[in-house]
């Protein structure tokens, strides 16, 4: 089945209130050109998950989209930190469930399986679970092994409506290869209802039955396959693109207050129609060209 | 004749002298990637390195601004997923070393890498766990690297985000945790942890600190036995590795 | 003119009739595979086949002696595993259809795989279960083929591998299990299963059998309503592609 | 680390009485030599456990190596059943817990993350779960979902001692790369204290580099590596060689009776002091020439 659709198409098919997955990691395969899209569409009240909480996340924040936050904590790397995330944390508009990375990578695990909960010896002793259960208490539990009789502490599947995963290559069925780690998207993918492929390259589906080994993720997960060159931009692309970091210098300059927040809105999002216009901001393909993978090293 | 090296060079130092051969280690960015690749390239060849995000034993020939930087992930072993990493290999039990780095720690060697000032009022909120809370729950031993400061080592810290010796003594062990910090390695001094109390317990004094100077410099008593001795210094072949292979940039050491 | 075919076709097409766009089909070696690619070829382009072992989607170009059998694996989109195809798909909710045969079932479409004979005495022990089990357990709705014969559609079977409607009317549901059993297709008949008591309901009479020949015939007396029509004959077209590409040899229809 | 070893080596390394997983599935990958060598070897009592019985589980049953076999059935696909195993089951000479694929590699899949118990839908209803209820009671449980109250089925994880895998490429670290579908391998592997990898070639780690994505079942779970070619024979390694039918149709013949399947064992494992005169009896290189995969097809 042909599921080919435009990235503003894809995202209108996302009602406001949805649980959203998103498929970065701090600063590469983040889903850049699909957070401006939904902060262009004014779609809001999301919950968002993911492991590590990176760049598009942050986006999504300080767009004003996200009313709650499912995570193992984040950053921008050594460019910064995710200051709209911590900014709504620090003044309460954003409910931030902080677990740790595999926490939420066995949420989405026991999600992908059907499993009803997934026992975990992370979190025990912190103040991260103390947290948690002042917060989101219906989200974790205590039972006993019943081999052992040893107290596991137990948590809830996550089960996003949909995940976006931005990859390198998916045919028009939605079959997708993720070349480098994976960090949690195959399980992000396979525990979601549904899920919205970004691709820089969409190949004919008689190349994914050349490898089929490489296929990450079936196209019977998918909804809508995106094809969008740069879609990640300003972060990496493993063997497509390294991240821009005079553009993420940019961007955490622009973390600083909500008003330059919002000027960079203004200039990055709300001025461009589309992906291409924001790319064109920023040299367009003579620049792009400077950030394009070197074919031995990936990036 | 007497060699000139920097506190960062000799806390990598020390942390590669932390890890053997044949371990499995945990790594996040920063010292830890100097510590565990020049353990690997001296003493400890087949020793394993794992990043979270799915990586095993890169061997990068560029420095990266962190883990999301492919230039980290350069010619590994194995690229694939979080599941793998921190499910099969870490929750499994199969990690040997996790490093740890964080804004504070107290003398049971819990850390906070969440927030500075009060949870509970005004606070700033930093990056959170990541994979710190998972390796400081399933590691057999975990290194921590931090600062020598009153700031960073202090009684109590705002925020328990990686779980070291709980309160001490069995408490970690009540708390259902095996494992526990075996190092801390600051810009003076290297700690281990006392048997009964899990207390921090001073191991040696890097050349050019003092007893005095450490002490006065954190914000809790430690264990101080009788003797103390100084820390090892780097070697030749040491600081030439950092210097011309592991970091030329000196992006880690800073 | 009238069509000359084989029971054997004329099941397989009465399965593919079973099989709606779009649908995801758990599906095991022999007729089901030839109901499964009939359908795709004609009017279910949509579909998806799965494979327990790991395999979506093939397009073999030669008959296999089964799932172990690289020759249906040829031109799949992905191979991958159990946890996979009986994991992220099957056991998560997401297969719609699975089919299923057997040595025995009962009116209640519980299904024998394991063995023939007395389990506490004396037996032949048989294949087992495979995915069998799972797909009953875990698919939106099962369609079991089978022979028509009273040694086969028995009263009560010797062992359980793969639960049906259980002992009928809610037992299943009480026993923790959705879907069930929703076509049994054999040799002579196709029926369905009775609302209420879960029981096996005559649907439809093959071509050149007779009501006295399905029901003497087998171990039990199913619902029969006063108006049993002929099973709907393959076309010319579901011939064809059977014949010529799907099992050219007769390997799967022998 | 260089791990290679030789069959003998690797096999010696095998106490009587341990656990052992074995990767094929019914006539594909089986390890075969591996198998042999065990029996030649005299070692014992061990419990083997595989998602679907295959054709290294029926030998090794029929070389009386097996005490206790953990499946979920299986067979030789059309070329006949597992005769030596259902012989064990029939005349109780051997304990079988029997389950259905995924109850297996839910038990390898817990095994492999450290978790102490997983919960599942299958064997509900069934005669394999109150079979399995009398004879290994302690393997299964129930337990109340604590976020729903539902009752849920839970399986122990499947801890083998060691996992023998048989791959098509590895380096001498035990960097495997699976090529086709993988089934229960990967799990079995992650499960287990350790891995003897079985590969038909050993490339350069240098290889492994080049493709890490493929690098599915990496070095540190690996305490041999054995480079063996045709060590699967007479059943089939995808993209190496197809499986021999003959040889498979004599293996058949030769399950019938005890006896049989002695003189079998006589002519195919003890009379050949290794692999190599194994392999001669089939005609050597010429013969399995015509059994090698083509290139296109695979098989």
């Amino acid at each position: 089945m042909n599921k080919l659709a435009t990235l503003k198409e894809a995202v209108a098919s996302i009602p406001s209130g949805s649980h959203v997955s998103l498929s970065g990691f701090p600063i590469t395969r983040c889903a850049m050109a699909f957070a401006r899209e939904v902060i262009r569409q004014g779609i809001g009240d999301l919950t968002v998950s993911q492991c590590v909480g990176a760049m598009d996340t942050d986006l999504l924040v300080g767009g004003g989209a996200v009313k709650r936050l499912i995570y193992g904590g984040g950053s921008l790397d050594r460019f910064g930190r995710l200051a709209c995330v911590n900014r709504g944390i620090e003044n309460k508009t954003l409910q931030a469930d902080e677990y740790s990375s595999l926490s939420v990578a066995f949420r989405f695990l026991a999600g992908s399986l059907g499993q009803p909960f997934i026992p975990i010896r992370s979190l025990k002793g912190s103040d991260l679970i103390r947290q948690i259960k002042e917060k989101s208490a219906g989200d974790v539990a205590t039972i006993a092994d019943p081999f052992t009789g040893e107290e596991w502490l137990v948590l809830k599947p996550l089960l996003p409506d949909v995940s976006v995963v931005q990859v390198q290559v998916a045919d028009q069925e939605g079959n997708s290869w993720i070349v480098g780690p994976r960090w949690d998207n195959v399980e992000q993918a396979k525990a979601a209802s549904r899920t919205i492929i970004i691709a820089e390259r969409v190949v004919p589906t008689e190349v994914i039955r050349q490898n089929p080994e490489r296929t990450v993720i079936p196209g019977i997960f998918v909804s809508h396959v995106v094809a969008q060159p740069f879609a990640a931009h300003p972060t990496s692309v493993y063997r497509e693109y390294d991240y821009d970091a005079r553009a993420i210098e940019d961007y955490v300059k622009a973390q600083e207050t909500p008003e330059t927040f919002r000027r960079y809105l203004d200039e990055f999002v709300f001025d461009c129609d589309d992906h291409w216009e924001y790319l064109e901001k920023f040299g367009g393909l003579k620049h792009l060209e400077t950030l394009r993978a070197d074919a031995v090293l990936g990036y | 004749m007497e060699l000139k090296y920097t506190h960062s060079e000799l806390m990598a130092v020390s942390g590669a002298r932390e890890l053997k051969d044949g371990e499995i280690v945990a790594v996040g960015l920063g010292l830890p990637v100097v510590a565990s690749f020049l353990a690997k390239m001296t003493h400890a060849p087949d020793m394993t390195i794992l990043f979270e995000l799915g990586i095993i034993d890169p061997e990068p020939v560029h420095c990266g601004v962190g883990l999301a930087d492919p230039r980290v992930w350069h010619r590994a072993k194995v690229m694939s997923s979080f599941v793998d990493i921190l499910g099969s290999i870490l929750h499994k039990g199969r990690v040997d070393v996790g490093f740890l780095g964080g804004l504070e720690t107290d003398q049971y060697g819990n850390l906070n890498t969440t927030l500075v000032g009060d949870p509970r009022g005004k606070f700033r909120h930093m990056v959170g766990s990541g994979g710190a809370n998972d390796i400081a729950s399933a590691a057999k031993r975990t290194i921590i690297i931090i600062r020598h400061d009153a700031r960073k080592l202090k009684e109590t810290i705002a925020f328990v985000t990686s779980p070291g010796y709980v309160e001490g003594g069995e408490s970690r062990a009540k708390a259902g945790l095996a494992g526990g910090p075996s190092r801390v390695i600051t810009d003076k001094a290297i700690f281990g942890f006392d048997e009964e109390t899990k207390k921090m317990r001073l191991l040696s004094i890097h050349p050019g600190s003092t007893l005095e100077d450490v002490l006065g410099t954190m914000g809790f008593a430690p264990v101080v036995p009788k003797e103390v001795p100084f820390t090892e210094p780097p070697t030749e072949e040491q600081l030439r590795l950092i210097r011309t292979s592991i970091d030329p940039g000196r992006m880690y050491m800073g």
